[in-house]
């Protein structure tokens, strides 16, 4: 195993999933792993965080004492924002979002399916604390990353032929970025691009409840690049 | 121009059974004075239309928690224990609309449309019973309008002709909820004279407010 | 002829729909006739004009000088805004108006018929400007009130049983404000309710194409009454 | 961050015939500078969305009198002869649209919506030829989304992110416009350094604009 093998395969998911984001951008992280993402992004890319609840340029969480209560991110949590933020009402937002104004959404994921279909917002009798604007985002975004742990904690498979749990939407997710793997759903299937340091195309297999598509070589993730 | 009211004065204009819009986003940007006042007036029956349920001590929490709820409509209820017990419990009929439909749905009602047609939801859950219509080729769902006997905001400025000024990520579901309510009540920060908030400044014209809280003395 | 029935038609016009506006309310005026409308009320009745351009305060016209080309009517000339005012993009300016937040608009009239359906937008062939914000106030406002001549030029009746000129709105109006009589329209027809002095019922009936409905005797408009 | 462009570089992306939304209200609140390179540079066969027709030598005027113009789209041309003439002339292709469903059908093409469901035109000439949708017993007309190739924008103040304000009722179609086309252009005012718009004043988030116009110099 590699020295990024032995990452912490949350943080491994976050640096990975920052190389797919471009500079000048404007982009909305989802709670979970996702809001690591920006952790491995340099601040002078230009790339703009935009939040659900109304701020675009939002920046790190404030020094203790200067938190002020009316600037917080989705989560409610304590925010700061950057030269150039600005903050919209919700109709606002979510017309950015809707109206593909937003250049990329990474978001958590419960399942997603062989035709590329992400089910995150409840389990049935078990889960259910509503979509928040999860459907919105991956309906709108001109482009949609899951970020997630590659299984269930029990091994049960997390990508699976098809979502057993109820859909977010019907649009084919872009990309799906785990700590075993970086899976590319197009058209005619689930394609395997890159497997992370140290892990084999066929523990990615054993891993996986859907088909994979393999194509030549599949590389190692590069976990040093950036857009 | 206006009177303003106590906050107890304002609650009791709010029947028990009312439907009341209800502003905040985890509960920033919700007129928490109101909130305090309706659950230690003991209303119930009320139907809330609220972005999410925030925490049990937060945003509409203490409503929740007072029993004053008969139904919850809104796009998140994942962090409020009380809500996922009163609604396995069914003593809380719970409405989950995704949030972008939300704030149209209400916008649609307080600007005179007629429903939203958006591609949210198309495909899910969300779509079942509901009508997709076709236009130019795509399909959306028909979502209708939402609006409410009260909508309760949270501003930062109020003037005494009742405009209206929100500060930052608190400003949210705010000036649509006060296009939408069929009586308006506003629990700003501050009240300040006619003329002190700059025209390009108002986000909510004082047309759209019924009521305005007095400040705490 | 009292001393009021000299006065010029416009102005009867304009001051008897100023009757009609009540305080504390938000006001569309239309252009021509319905402009003249606020010069007959007092500004201490905490009335707010609304202009579909985008502003709900808006004043007089600036002294020469100190007019601002950012602050215009609907018809692009100067005004200035009133303590209160609020500047607001067209989306939300027709928001408040089609979505029923405008209590009165005052417009004018090609035709108006016996069902109370309003013509304003369109001579076919002749007269092509287009609807503006017409049928949207027409159509939204809590109170549409017509305010016209009585007739055309030629004396053709503009109140007419149905109307041949294309309606702005399905929508019955409220009231129709001529320089001989006021006149609302219920389900049941047009009621003549007011006639302008020195007019008679008579001559209101000669001059208008439309049934009226006539019940008791026909009061003289009071045109020193205020809301 | 954006290098700002000259009016004749920005004019040079434009091509004949393309699709064009310009902002203001008998003229204020457009982008004149623009609007005059336009016209210098010759283009034909523009498609303009726009509120209405000025009068001659505002607002959208000088494109009609340069005869650049194939369609215009707005809701009023009641003070522009030269529109007039063309469109009896049979040169110029002249939809007329009332006001609130034109600027709710551009929001609805930027926001990601459908359409527009509308009570206004119902029963009139505008509602020749389009569906009729009942929600909740009441009719509404449906309105197609409103986009364009480029939305053409007149700001106040602009920062090198492209922040957008505007001032009193050069607001108008401004903010909407900028949601809703494929490329936006803004032609401010005065460009101010990044931060010292604050996020509140933003009418428009520079994530909406794609390039901006350099001060005169």
């Amino acid at each position: 195993m590699t020295e990024t093998g032995k990452m912490d395969p949350k943080e491994l998911i976050a640096r990975r999933c920052a190389a797919e984001v471009k500079p000048h951008t404007l982009v909305n992280l989802g709670i979970g792993i996702p809001t690591l993402v920006s952790d491995h992004l340099d601040e002078g890319m230009g790339v703009f965080f935009q939040a659900e609840n109304g701020v675009v340029g939002m920046g790190r969480r404030p020094p203790e004492g200067m938190s002020d209560r009316h600037l917080t991110d989705a989560g409610g949590s304590f925010v700061s924002a950057v030269p150039g933020a600005s903050t919209i009402d919700s109709a606002f937002s979510f017309g950015l979002i809707r109206g593909g104004h937003l250049d990329l959404t990474v978001l958590g994921g419960l399942q997603v399916d062989g035709r590329g279909f992400l089910a995150n917002w409840m389990i049935p009798g078990v889960y259910v604390p509503g979509m928040g604007g999860a459907m919105d985002l991956v309906t709108g975004a001109k482009r949609v990353i899951v970020a997630m742990i590659h299984a269930a904690k029990d091994g049960t498979p997390k990508i699976v032929p098809e979502c057993t749990l109820p859909l977010t939407a019907e649009r084919r997710v872009d990309l799906i970025v785990t700590e075993m793997a970086v899976i590319r759903p197009e058209q005619d299937g689930l394609h395997l691009i890159e497997t992370a340091p140290g892990v084999t195309v066929g523990e990615v297999r054993a891993a996986t409840g859907a088909a994979l598509i393999v194509t030549g070589d599949v590389p190692a993730m590069d976990l040093t690049r950036t857009c | 121009m206006y009177q303003a009211l106590t906050v107890e004065e304002a609650v009791a204009l709010i029947p028990d059974g009312a439907s009341v819009m209800l502003s905040g986003f985890m509960g920033v940007g919700t007129p928490d004075r109101m909130v305090a006042a309706l659950a230690a007036a003991g209303k119930t029956g009320l139907t809330v239309i609220v972005n999410d349920a925030a925490r049990p001590d937060r945003g509409v929490g203490p409503l929740v928690k007072a029993r004053c709820l008969r139904k919850f409509i809104g796009s998140h209820i994942g962090l409020n224990p009380d809500v996922q017990e009163q609604m396995r419990a069914g003593e809380l009929e719970v409405e989950l609309v995704p949030q972008g439909t939300l704030v149209e749905r209400i916008r649609a009602a307080g600007v005179g449309l007629g429903g939203v047609l958006t591609p949210t939801g198309l495909g899910t859950k969300v779509a079942e019973g509901k009508r997709v219509i076709e236009v130019e080729g795509k399909p959306y769902l028909l979502e209708p309008p939402l609006a409410a006997d009260f909508a309760l905001i949270a501003a930062r400025s109020c003037d005494y002709v009742g405009n209206l000024t929100y500060m930052l990520t608190a400003t949210n579901f705010n000036p649509i909820m006060a296009l939408a309510g069929r009586v308006v009540i506003a629990e700003p920060e501050e009240i300040v004279p006619v003329g002190m908030i700059p025209p390009d400044a108002v986000k909510t014209p004082g047309a759209l407010v019924d009521h305005v809280i007095r400040r705490v003395a």
